[in-house]
């Protein structure tokens, strides 16, 4: 007869399954893919952001397989983008060419073009409005009906608006440092892993698809007193930048015959942050510079927080952790975090023997001399 | 929508680099080659390392053993298999022999492997230094310089408090007289397998991005002082309950009703051919 | 070409990996080699090892003569997308076996050997060679090998010379696949001390 | 018109017209597809505004179809889960490069749509403009 | 044999923050043979002192010679000499006195007398046994031994200083005017002890500010005021 | 006199900053002290030489920002300099510039035939290990893998530290500033190195902590024949410590010679400022 092994583990993960399906089902509810697009559109944009993968359609996938859970969503989404291979690398995106939605500036109140509030959260008063409880379809379209028709009434034909960057002007007038472009071809973490000290593209890649909690919680703590950014806000904006790409093979470079890919919704941000400049005979000045955060979809908070750190990375300093590149860029990465918190949930009963061990040899005195 | 999967879920370009690291760490044995390090369908510290490594080294006709604490059946182990199965259609198996790639977590296998075999540890940190410096730029100095004395200072340390090293599982060792390596956290009990080892062993951490490698017929010393020599962890006087084997690493069970401590294999596959081979031998014997 | 990216060229890397970590040990590919009917400006194994590892995100720089160079060159980068590089920077020396002494030389003096930091951004040197065959001409010793092993590349001891210095400040150094007419493969990488036993 | 525009018209359109005027091109000419549509990644490559640098901003997906019409080989990339924009994408694209003389007419139709286009535009700009804070009556 | 020969000996002092430079000794010149004592005599600014310093290096002479005849190194000039010659004759040829002590705080009188002869080489045993001997020799009160020399009376700093210089037994030794501030008991005991160096042929260049401490100790006499250097036959050099 | 220099300095240059031609001339009107203010280098340390010989101490002396620590900084690897040569005179090392060695050879410099004592002893030493394995950690360093060898000699050298032994395992960190740099001292001790640097080693310590120390410095001095360099500002512990000295100022040796000398007959317009300053 002989023994056989057990199948334990395999049962067990079966069955686990099971239950986990088991739990998505047995509401009876089915939450449609494009209802996520349709009515989360936040949620879309944070999961995003965090798996640094444009794709609407698979963060709603990744949010309804997850059921909700951001952790889960960001990890599918990283795992699938494994799968994928990388056709091509866009065209500098200036964001200049944004069609902007939303744009605000905490430093001037009459900044060039207008701050603009758009669509936000800001002040709408936090109250559960439970109207929402039983929302009528109708309803909801006599809504859009008459508000289509109150914006309707005074579109002249005039060119559209693209709006200048308020640090341009300040730049103008010498308050920032004014830097030449910078064509030096930028690293990218997912094809080398990150070597420390890190250039500022690494910084920048890092950050932007940093978990939202952990961007926001060092930025916090750099805004508190552990760091030294304090900054103002000087453009918050939002929206729509086109993308382009080039040809494969064709040789010439006409700017007029790459492809339009489409466009890709982002928030972009940057901060004010005084400093003291030394000049020329050792003569110091005030200056600002700028932190720079962005991030796919509409995100404000996470790219506010990105500009505070990195402007802290700009600037290293010993004694705070926020400003330390190694403790903020290793450490913020969602996948990583979560993956490795969760690993303590795995057996460890082998490397506890051995530590059991040790610490009984040690009781006894013995001296493994 | 299409959704065809891909052999061995990589998609070329990321298995070709998975294999230049592979490649350098073995030219370079115990020396951390970074490596981009994919994102898994499996969580990081899960064994994306291993993972990774094991993708990149598989094919149609190989023969895969997944273990996790000596066990094939524990839930990981069994996830992981299932995941690689899924993507290449390759058979596993739980016989060590039979076996030409088998990735683990925390143990070496009790039986010696073969020249045509490959093992594949997972490794969470990957940093035999990262107690003495956090810091990865300062670490990586350090192995640049053949700088050391921190990881001996540590054991040195635990000499002078508990009058013995007290590590446990992880214990350093050189590799090839130059880089000093975390052999994995397997117990120091598996330390001296992959000395002179027969097979090739590759070892992955897939978070910290690192891809290192012992090859086989290298030297590979745990550290030790002359006066405070390596030890094993002690099971002396102990055998496994079920197949009674010595010299092999034990799992200590405790009888919740007794409170009394008894000893099993490890390695479940190990304690499961000696089981068989005893009870062919009785059988045998029973017919003479 | 009817080689299969996938499955093929897994197992062109099992046996590199194989060869590497047990350096002088050969490996055949003629189960794959077979397939390929096209002529080539090199040998099958040594195309093989090639598009085994180059890829679009490395670099590599063919040795050899000029017509050769040349086609070589325009081969690898269709089909890898990698770009070719100056010496210096080169991951990947390629080397034919009728390449002209001094572009040898050169490549000797100039490739990449790593620094301590990073001793894997070293050149990995692809070999063309007559055949292998574990007969004296070399004995090697280091990690991977048991005892000693022998090895007969059919190449020119100056080779053996040049690259046992390349290798003189380990981790620094750099590592050879010798690929030979025969559809044979044998690697000897920098821990690999190597003994010229028969000066060819 | 040139490629940049008329891919920016072909896709803002929605699809519509790109699948109109592909399907000009198969009804007339032979074409061959050198590969299905598939997914895969662009990596966005941006310029930041504090020190002018470039860095990686993330991928997006894309689904990309290679055809080949009349020995010209067309491609046709576009952001998101497109297959069969991609591949009429595609096509315009092959036909654009074979000089098909169909292309010749198709000025017009892309002229139109771009005008549509524009106007969207402009209205929801509009809308947006509608959440500008007005400063200077407060100043009053 | 002469032991140490000065010739056109010039040293001036430039002031920086004054820009001044001030003259101090001019064109000097005399000789010593071993086993001599020279007694140098002048007002008190007249530069005695920056002679045996600039024969010590511890000034940077402006011109001349100061030839030495070194047991080590033969005739020298110790105004050419590298300093690593400088420093190896001060540990084993030449001694200089002062009338001050200047030595490592918290060390005791026992260790600084036993230090001089470890740098010379000595070993510690040898070390141990002379500076008994030479404290003893001082009358340094045991008590004292063992304790450190800043809390020292001015004439046990004295006594422990010319310990420290001569218990190794210089060929050449430089007073630099020790007994200045001594007591009369304390004088006659350094005077006892420059006589018995003599007899034992060290050669010797001193100041001494009182002109009796000198008499009879003397062979030659260098006035600073005439430039000139007379031989001592008997008695009191007089001052001219 | 024949005698071998243990360690040959020679042209030794340290600038923060890329220069530019109107500061390749020291004297270019341009440079200030040893600040560029055309193109903002800082010429830290200007073209320093100087030979140290088998057991001698030498010192050097400066005002803070003088370079003399930077210049230590340099010989000890600490830092790199822009240019120069540094030889030391020791098995296998002959000849060779060893600024130039890769830094796993420079490593080995370290280990085997430097030691170093800071400032502040955070930089020499872990803090929160304990005192005897501090000290070990320079053995294990060079070689050494005997744990019983080590403890006797770290015991040893702490005795001679004057560190009572019952703190042998306690941590540095619950010591005081003077126990700390005389921990730090036995550690750079401890594997008998030929050269040992010390820098600024009694800055801020008490003044009877100062005199323990240096006595000690000079005990080993004499007792170990060590070659050493001591960096300070305080021309008193340069008097104690050194029988030749060097004086920098803006990065540059302005003055050398025999301490006394330096002290009696300072012949540089600073020297003659700092030594009017003493107290």
């Amino acid at each position: 007869m002989g023994y056989v092994a057990v199948k334990g583990g395999t049962e067990a993960i079966e069955a686990s399954l099971d239950r986990l399906k088991y739990d998505r089902l047995k509401g009876e509810e089915i939450v449609e893919i494009k209802t996520i697009l349709a009515t989360m559109r936040p949620l879309v944009d944070q999961v995003m952001s965090e798996a640094s993968l444009y794709a609407p359609f698979l963060a709603a996938l990744a949010i309804k397989q997850a059921g909700g859970s951001m952790e889960e969503a960001v990890f599918l989404l990283r795992a699938h983008r494994s799968t994928l291979p990388r056709y091509y690398y866009s065209e500098t995106v200036d964001t200049e060419d944004m069609f902007v939605e939303r744009r605000i500036s905490a430093s001037f109140k009459d900044i060039p073009g207008g701050q603009l509030l758009g669509s936000t959260n800001d002040y709408t008063h936090r109250l559960l409005d439970f109207n929402l409880v039983n929302e009528k379809k109708e309803e909801n379209q006599a809504w859009l009906q008459e508000f289509q028709e109150r914006m309707c009434d005074d579109v002249a034909d005039k060119e559209l608006q693209f709006f200048p960057k308020v640090v341009d002007y300040l730049r103008e007038e010498g308050l920032f440092e004014r830097y030449p472009l910078d064509d030096t071809p930028p690293k990218d973490i997912t094809k080398q892993s990150i070597q420390f000290p890190t250039g500022r593209s690494e910084r920048l890649q890092v950050l932007t698809r940093g978990q939202t909690g952990a961007v926001t919680s060092l930025g916090y703590a750099s805004l508190r007193g552990y760091g030294q950014v304090h900054p103002t806000i000087g453009e918050v904006r939002v929206g729509n930048v086109p993308i382009h790409v080039q040809h494969p093979y064709e040789e010439e470079s006409d700017p007029d015959d790459l492809f339009y890919i489409g466009d890709v919704k982002l928030t972009e941000v940057e901060s004010f942050v005084p400093v003291n400049v030394k000049k020329q005979n050792q003569k110091e000045e005030l200056e600002f510079e700028i932190g720079y955060g962005i991030s796919f979809g509409q995100n404000e908070t996470k790219a506010i927080a990105m500009s505070i750190l990195d402007q802290c990375l700009e600037n290293p300093h010993g004694e705070f952790p926020t400003h330390d590149e190694e403790f903020v860029l290793l450490h913020i990465d969602s996948v990583e975090s979560t993956g490795f918190i969760s690993h303590l949930k795995l057996p460890h009963y082998v490397t506890f023997q051995s530590k059991l061990d040790s610490a009984r040899q040690v009781k006894k005195g013995g001296n493994n001399k | 929508m299409i959704t065809k999967p891909h052999f061995a879920f990589f998609d070329e370009g990321s298995k070709k680099e998975i294999r230049r690291a592979t490649l350098k760490a073995v030219a370079i044995p115990g020396y951390q080659v970074p490596f981009a390090s994919r994102e898994m369908p499996i969580a990081r510290g899960w064994g994306t390392g291993g993972l990774q490594l094991t993708l990149s080294l598989i094919g149609k006709d190989d023969v895969l053993k997944v273990i996790d604490q000596g066990a094939d059946e524990s839930v990981n182990a069994v996830s992981i298999k299932k995941l690689v199965r899924h993507t290449t259609g390759v058979s596993v198996t739980e016989d060590t022999g039979e076996a030409n790639i088998i990735q683990s977590r925390h143990r070496i296998p009790e039986k010696q492997l073969r020249e045509d075999q490959i093992l594949v540890l997972q490794v969470p940190n990957p940093e035999p230094l990262r107690k003495v410096e956090a810091r990865e730029y300062l670490t990586k100095r350090m192995h640049a310089e053949d700088d050391y004395s921190g990881a001996w200072l540590l054991l040195f340390e635990q000499i002078m408090k508990y009058g013995r090293m007290s590590t446990g599982a992880e214990h350093p060792v050189y590799v090839n007289g130059r880089y000093m390596m975390t052999p994995s956290p397997i117990p120091r009990f598996d330390n001296p397998k992959m000395h002179q080892s027969k097979a090739l062993i590759l070892l992955g951490a897939g978070r910290e991005k690192k891809i290192f490698a012992v090859p086989p017929y290298t030297d590979v010393k745990s550290l030790a002082f002359d006066d405070y020599p390596f030890a094993v962890e002690s099971f002396e006087g102990k055998a496994c309950k079920l197949c009674g084997s010595t010299d092999v690493f034990l799992d200590e069970i405790i009888d919740p009703d007794t409170g009394e401590r008894s000893y099993q294999c490890n390695d479940t596959s190990f304690c499961m051919e000696h089981l068989n081979a005893k009870e062919k031998e009785e059988v045998e014997n029973s017919y003479v | 070409m009817v080689v299969d990216q996938i499955h093929d060229l897994q197992q062109v890397y099992r046996k590199i990996l194989h060869s590497m970590s047990r350096p002088g040990n050969i490996s055949k590919l003629n189960s794959i080699t077979e397939k390929m009917n096209e002529e080539f400006p090199c040998n099958h194994a040594f195309l093989l090892s090639a598009l085994t590892f180059i890829d679009a995100e490395v670099t590599f720089h063919v040795i050899a003569n000029q017509e050769k160079k040349a086609r070589l060159t325009e081969i690898i980068s269709s089909y890898t997308m990698a770009k070719t590089e100056a010496i210096d920077k080169a991951d990947f020396i390629l080397m034919l076996q009728d390449a002209p002494e001094y572009q040898i030389e050169k490549a000797f003096i100039e490739c990449k050997t790593g620094n301590l930091h990073d001793p894997q951004l070293s050149a990995t040197w692809i070999v063309e060679c007559d055949l292998l065959s574990n007969s004296t001409g070399l004995s090697l010793n280091g990690p991977g090998i048991n005892g000693a092993q022998q090895l007969q590349t059919g190449l020119h001891h100056s080779f053996w010379q040049k690259r046992n210095e390349k290798v003189n400040e380990y981790p620094l150094g750099i590592d050879v696949i010798l690929a030979d007419f025969s559809s044979q493969v044998a690697c000897i990488p920098r821990t690999t001390s190597v003994t010229i036993t028969e000066v060819s | 018109m040139k490629r940049k525009q008329r891919t920016e018209i072909l896709i803002q359109d929605g699809g519509v017209l790109a699948k109109e005027l592909a399907e000009m091109v198969t009804q007339s000419y032979k074409f061959r597809e050198i590969e299905e549509p598939h997914y895969g990644l662009t990596m966005i490559k941006m310029r930041e505004t504090a020190k002018k640098s470039l860095f990686y901003l993330g991928e997006a997906l894309v689904t990309e179809a290679k055809v080949e019409v009349h020995q010209s080989i067309g491609i046709g990339i576009v952001i998101g889960m497109e297959e069969e924009l991609a591949k009429h994408l595609a096509i315009i694209d092959a036909a654009y490069r074979a000089e098909l003389p169909e292309t010749m007419e198709w000025e017009e139709k892309l002229e139109v749509a771009a005008e549509k286009i524009f106007q969207q535009k402009e209205r929801q700009q509009a809308e947006i403009l509608k959440t500008k804070v007005n400063f200077e009556t407060m100043e009053v | 044999m002469t032991m140490l020969e000065v010739n056109g000996l010039c040293k001036a002092f430039t002031i920086h923050h004054l820009n001044k430079t001030i003259p101090a000794v001019d064109e000097i010149q005399f000789s010593v043979h071993a086993g001599e004592f020279l007694g140098i005599i002048g007002k008190s600014g007249s530069g005695k002192s920056t002679i045996l310093k600039s024969i010590y290096r511890t000034y940077l002479s402006n011109a001349g010679q100061i030839i030495y005849d070194s047991k080590q190194f033969g005739k020298i000039d110790l105004i050419q000499a590298s300093e690593r010659e400088i420093i190896f004759l001060r540990k084993n040829e030449i001694g200089y006195v002062s009338q001050f002590l200047n030595v490592m705080p918290r060390t005791t009188c026992r260790e600084l007398v036993q230090n001089a002869l470890l740098e010379m080489g000595e070993t510690k045993e040898t070390a141990r046994i002379e500076t008994e001997k030479a404290l003893s020799y001082f009358e340094m009160d045991e008590g004292l031994w063992d304790s450190y020399p800043n809390t020292f009376s001015g004439g046990e700093k004295l006594r422990l200083n010319i310990a420290m210089a001569t218990v190794k037994k210089p060929r050449l030794l430089l007073l630099d005017e020790p007994t200045a501030s001594l007591d009369q008991q304390s004088k006659w005991k350094v005077r006892e002890m420059i006589e018995k160096l003599k007899q034992q042929g060290t050669t010797l260049v001193g100041i001494f500010h009182d002109i009796e401490f000198m008499e009879g100790l003397c062979d030659k006499v260098f006035d600073m005021k005439s430039n000139e250097m007379s031989v001592v036959l008997e008695g009191v050099p007089h001052e001219s | 006199m024949s005698e071998t220099p243990i360690l040959q300095v020679k042209h030794l240059q340290k600038q923060f900053g890329t220069g530019c031609p109107h500061c390749l001339d020291k004297e270019s009107v341009y440079v200030e002290k040893n600040y560029c203010t055309s193109c903002g280098t800082v010429h830290a340390v200007r073209d320093v030489s100087f030979d140290l010989y088998p057991g001698e101490v030498l010192g050097i002396v400066g005002e803070s920002g003088s370079g003399k620590s930077t210049m230590l900084q340099g010989l000890y690897f600490d830092s790199d300099m822009t240019a120069g040569e540094v030889y030391i005179n020791q098995p296998g090392l002959a000849g060779h510039n060893v600024l130039n060695l890769s830094s796993q050879q420079k490593r080995y410099i370290r280990n085997h035939v430097y030691g170093m004592v800071y400032q502040n002893p955070v930089h020499g030493l872990k803090m929160n290990f304990s005192s005897i394995g501090n000290i070990a950690e320079k053995m294990i360093a060079a070689g050494n893998r005997h744990v019983g060898s080590m403890e006797k000699r770290g015991e040893e050298l702490l005795e001679n530290v004057h560190i009572p032994l019952r703190r042998r395992k306690e941590e540095p960190q619950n010591f005081s500033g003077g126990m700390q740099q005389r921990v730090q001292i036995a550690k750079a001790l401890s594997n008998n190195p030929p050269i040992l640097f010390l820098d600024e080693v009694t800055t801020g310590l008490d003044l009877s902590v100062q005199a323990s120390v240096l006595d000690l410095i000079k005990q080993i001095q004499r007792e170990l024949h060590i070659s050493m360099v001591v960096v300070s500002h305080d021309l008193a512990v340069i008097r104690m410590l050194a029988d030749r000295s060097i004086v920098m100022l803006n990065g540059e040796i302005i003055e050398k010679g025999l301490t006394d000398q330096i002290l009696e007959d300072p012949q540089h317009e600073y020297t003659q400022q700092l030594v009017y300053s003493l107290l």
